[in-house]
């Protein structure tokens, strides 16, 4: 009689089990405000990144097209990929010293790890990363770029006691070179 | 009975008389044919792919999605840019497979679910036939589709097809006996096997209600079980995809995966139409013993909204089974099918054989 | 290794067996991971897993890298725990240089730590819900773990792979926000955990399918270096959050999960009572985060002093132990990692032999495991 | 057992092995020939108990290879790590621990597939990873001209 008892009390514990289980699909099923989706090409236009996002890496520049790097190259040897590529130029200053610029700041995005120690370790806080997540091109080499804008020039700063480096969260919005 | 202003087999004879006048009885006869063919086949077209729209939709209310939604207003024309897409694919032809059995098995799934619906009554006089055996026709038939999986299983010479196609023989012959048995307390109560008589039966209140506990017992027994027998989840072990990748269709592809898809879909709504006509009514309004106003009310609706609301709630049942349980394992659904549904309902078929002998359901 | 393989099948076939290859792409493996198993009917003969399919070979690259570099390698072993691989190699700096970071770096590590591990679980639910073919389970489990990676990509910029812990600290300060959201996060799971057991753990079916299959004893997971998850299933007490405290663990209380029954329904509790636990931390630490730096000066270029170093963390999966020999340079003259995955996988013969293909997939699933953590 | 208990009764068993009990964990340097009497005795002794073999790992020391054998007890939580010098370079051979614990199985292997040593009685001396005829990637001699790109 046991083991009757316990056949019909499995049957039972099961359906409420399953009972269970179908309240709570069914609770959703009743309740579509609760849906998450995103629905992506059409709220590009609400769709902000957060400030900290690392999309891609850029030189910031500002309004007059000048941008800080020197050119020393320190972020090139803290690149674990070999995703950084320095060309620089040396030139002649006011003072007749020889003086070492940047020509080409070459970037691979397709080699990029998104580390930050390009970032972190970059002495003028030249680099930071822009909110630009649509990395998409159909020609491989689009995805090499030059990260300094064309005619664009350092920006010579007063000698004054280096400030603290601000946290990385301050970059600009976005690339104008996009 | 006020709902025979619904009533189709009026304009059904008519047209039958018009062709008889105008046309020797074989060529008329043959048009008949033709049309009512013609009928079922862009029914079960449409059908079919509405109804991989509403189980998208559903599992993705359920799964806080929003589902389709790109192709037209609410996504209401994906299936249709999703079958475009399978009738354009390349059919891949399988290295010593057995190219005969291969290439018809797809048919023989769909053959036998069309064959199925030819008895579904939708309204009054609205089916394409009306056998006095038509509840046992549409075991029979709609049984055959397992053979057509059997066959893809076996002849695309694929170890994962083959264990499906397997599992799914073992399943469907065992949870066949279920459906048989649940399906006869019906017919034990309204002492007929013909779909119509059965609606007309319950005229005054469905099956579900006026055979008492048994009637639910077998209700439920029949949903379980014919859950199994279309080899939907969690009883989805012949295509079980995190186990056997696709089961018995992984080696087909286009417009061939695309009639096993249709077959499974239609499956589902022939199952989820014989429940609707045995236990709950068919195209019957709904009658609440003798409120007259009520029951007026409900005649208003016309029988084919009352087939399809039901025929919808059964599906949506099934949909629901499917998006919550995890899946059976092929041991657990044999003794399911065998130390639970059997004994239960062959004790079940006693105790509705005794209340009908008793006279003691509501008549 | 492909002719010994192929000689395999050829002998197994003269004996009748029935091989069927289980990946290396195929929906359960999650990953590239290839199980040749030989069935007998349903039954599995025995299961032989072979892996190396995305092999980088990280320990290699790791001898040409600097410290910090190595941290972004690290991220791809085990994906899921992104932030514990960091500090295993972080922690394994510091000891060696002697640098003692700031309170305020220990409480975040634990903090990002914790919710690595809650957000791994989450996504081992999910995945596990569709294994046994609950394909509802899926959504929900990465529905919540998207709150989780939201508050990592405002803090971190990114969702899955960090790069934030660093050698002598983090990369950069929390976001402000970053507390206000774990603790709504935490709010939020606490409604939501119970809805996970509703939906699978009370479940006939869920249960008779993992109820006292794939049992290990507490000898056998010791033997085969079972740990995390898998290994307290079996009541063997691995945690090295609780054996050998670092960051914050010494300052919070939480209980370590045992399970004596070791089979597939106990790996699966121990993961969702840890969820709990995970919560539990969380929720001592969040408010009580001390002021401070978030990093101390490192020298520019972090130098190893000559020996042999070792470092012990608890991943979401179980025991991750670093070891490097160095030789005084910037670079690694070897680096080890022993990963849990990689012993967590070579159970499977063991576990799954003598059940059906559907438990093959239910305890591979149990496991949890990482491919390119196995890998490396 | 503290360090320097665990090595004061080590050194008593062993007389001839190297024990450095300053740094954690204690390191002890075994001869190759008797690395598996060592670490049976070891896992067996009841005043060590080191049952649970956490981590094994080779290093190519260019002359020779090194085995490092990281033990624990789970039962009194001491640790001790065995170091083994291969002195034979082309050709270096270890006698398998893979009947002692099932994981050294795989560790083994994916030693000898990595680092190139080879193991006696082992039940399954395959490669893990890699294909057969494929160079032993973590050898320091080990030259991949199209994947490495020299900086």
């Amino acid at each position: 009689m046991n083991s009757v008892g316990k056949y019909f009390s499995d049957i039972f514990y099961g359906l409420k089990s399953l009972w269970k289980g179908l309240m709570v699909t069914g609770y959703y099923f009743v309740h579509p405000k609760q849906i998450v989706t995103q629905q992506y090409p059409e709220n590009r236009k609400e769709l902000k990144m957060f400030d900290r996002f690392k999309g891609e890496l850029i030189l910031a520049h500002d309004e007059n097209n000048f941008h800080h790097c020197n050119g020393c190259g320190i972020c090139q040897l803290n690149c674990p990929n070999g995703s950084i590529e320095i060309i620089a130029d040396s030139v002649p200053n006011e003072d007749g010293k020889a003086e070492r610029i940047i020509d080409k700041h070459i970037y691979h995005l397709s080699m990029c790890t998104f580390c930050a120690l390009c970032v972190k370790s970059c002495p003028s806080n030249a680099l930071a990363f822009s909110q630009e997540f649509e990395h998409a091109v159909f020609d491989r080499n689009k995805l090499t770029k030059v990260l300094n804008q064309p005619g664009s020039r350092i920006k010579k700063e007063p000698k004054e006691p280096k400030a603290p480096k601000p946290p990385t969260d301050t970059v600009p919005k976005s690339n104008p070179a996009n | 009975m006020p709902f025979n202003i619904y009533d189709f087999s009026g304009t059904t004879k008519a047209i039958d008389q018009f062709l008889y006048a105008k046309m020797p009885p074989t060529w008329a006869f043959i048009t008949e044919l033709a049309i009512v063919g013609l009928i079922i086949l862009l029914f079960y077209a449409v059908i079919g792919l509405y109804l991989v729209y509403l189980e998208r939709k559903v599992c993705a209310f359920m799964q806080n999605r929003v589902g389709p939604n790109r192709v037209g207003k609410w996504g209401l024309f994906q299936t249709i840019a999703d079958l475009i897409k399978l009738l354009m694919k390349e059919l891949i032809t399988i290295r010593k497979a057995d190219k005969l059995l291969f290439n018809i098995a797809p048919f023989i799934v769909i053959i036998a679910s069309f064959m199925a619906i030819a008895a579904i009554p939708f309204a009054k006089g609205l089916h394409a036939v009306d056998f006095n055996i038509g509840v046992f026709y549409m075991m029979a038939v709609s049984s055959i589709g397992v053979i057509g999986i059997l066959l893809a299983g076996w002849s695309s010479n694929s170890k994962y097809s083959l264990i499906g196609a397997m599992r799914s023989g073992a399943q469907v012959v065992s949870y066949e006996l279920s459906v048989g048995l649940a399906l006869l307390s019906v017919v034990i109560f309204s002492g007929s096997m013909q779909l119509s008589t059965i609606i007309e039966s319950q005229a005054n209140g469905w099956w579900i209600f006026k055979g008492h506990i048994p009637a639910i017992i077998s209700f439920v027994i029949f949903l379980i079980a014919s859950t199994a027998e279309i080899n939907r989840g969690p009883f989805d072990l012949a295509e079980a995809e995190s186990e056997l990748t696709a089961g018995f269709h992984t080696e087909y592809s286009g417009i061939r995966f695309a009639f096993f898809f249709l077959g499974e879909y239609m499956n589902m709504f022939i199952v989820a139409s014989l429940a609707a006509t045995v236990f709950l009514g068919g195209w019957m309004p709904l009658h609440i013993g003798n409120l007259q106003g009520f029951n007026h009310v409900m005649d208003f609706i016309p029988p084919i909204f009352w087939y399809f609301g039901k025929t919808i709630f059964i599906m949506y049942l099934i949909m629901w089974f499917k998006w919550t349980f995890p899946r059976l394992r092929i041991d657990q659904l044999l003794t399911l099918e065998w130390k639970y549904l059997l004994p239960i309902n062959l004790v079940n078929i006693l105790i509705i054989s005794f209340i009908v002998l008793m006279g003691w359901y509501i008549k | 290794m492909q002719e010994v393989e192929l000689q395999d099948i050829l002998t197994a076939r003269e004996d009748g067996d029935y091989i069927i290859n289980i990946g290396p792409q195929h929906p359960s493996t999650h990953g590239v991971l290839r199980f040749v198993v030989s069935l007998k009917g349903e039954m599995l003969e025995y299961v032989i897993p072979h892996c190396g399919y995305i092999h980088r070979g990280i320990e290699k690259m790791c001898e040409r890298l600097t410290y910090p570099q190595i941290i972004h390698l690290t991220d791809r072993m085990d994906y899921l725990s992104a932030h514990m691989n960091n500090e295993a190699v972080s922690l394994l700096v510091e000891k060696a240089t002697g640098v003692e970071v700031p309170e305020r770096v220990k409480y975040i590590r634990t903090i990002l730590s914790e919710l690595q591990r809650i957000q791994s679980h989450q996504l081992w639910w999910a995945a596990f819900g569709m294994d046994m073919g609950g394909l509802t389970c899926f959504f929900y489990g990465l529905r919540d773990r998207e709150k989780i990676l939201d508050i990592f990509e405002e803090s971190f910029g990114s969702r899955l792979l960090h790069s934030y812990i660093c050698p002598g600290g983090v990369m950069n300060d929390i976001h402000p926000n970053f507390q206000k959201r774990t603790k709504e996060f935490i709010k939020y799971f606490r409604k939501k955990l119970p809805e996970y057991d509703e939906l699978l753990t009370g479940n006939i079916i869920f249960e008779m399918r993992t109820k006292g299959m794939g049992v290990l004893s507490k000898g056998e997971a010791i033997s085969y270096g079972l740990t995390g998850p898998p290994g307290r299933a079996s009541n063997f007490a691995c945690d090295i959050r609780k054996l050998y405290p670092y960051s914050a663990y010494d300052k919070v209380e939480f209980k370590e999960i045992l399970y004596t029954e070791g089979d597939t329904w106990a790996r699966y509790k121990v993961r969702m009572a840890e969820m709990w636990e995970s919560m539990k931390i969380i929720e001592q630490l969040i408010d009580n985060i001390p002021e401070g730096d978030f990093t101390i000066k490192m020298k520019p270029v972090i130098r190893l002093p000559e020996g042999e170093y070792s470092q012990r963390v608890e991943t979401a999966r179980g025991e991750l132990g670093v070891y490097v020999v160095s030789k005084g340079e910037k670079t690694p003259y070897r680096m080890h990692f022993r990963t849990p995955n990689f012993s967590n996988l070579f159970v499977m013969n063991r576990l799954a032999a003598g059940n059906k293909i559907a438990d093959l997939i239910a305890i591979s699933g149990s496991l949890d495991l990482v491919i390119p953590d196995i890998d490396r | 057992m503290e360090k320097e208990q665990l090595g004061q009764v080590l050194s008593e068993l062993f007389p001839s092995l190297e024990i450095n009990t300053s740094q954690d964990p204690v390191r002890v340097k075994a001869d190759t020939g008797s690395i598996h009497s060592l670490a049976m005795t070891l896992r067996d002794d009841s005043r060590f108990q080191f049952d649970y073999l956490f981590n094994m790992y080779g290093i190519d020391r260019e002359d020779r290879f090194t085995l490092v054998y990281y033990l624990e007890s789970t039962i009194f939580r001491h640790i001790v790590a065995i170091e083994t010098d291969l002195a034979d370079h082309d050709n270096p051979v270890v006698e398998s621990i893979s009947d002692l614990w099932k994981t050294a199985e795989f560790q083994e292997r994916e030693i000898y597939d990595l680092m190139g040593v080879s193991f006696t009685n082992h039940p399954d001396p395959r490669r893990l990873f890699l294909e057969d005829g494929w160079a032993f990637p973590l050898r320091k001699d080990y030259k991949d001209d199209i994947n490495f790109i020299e900086r």
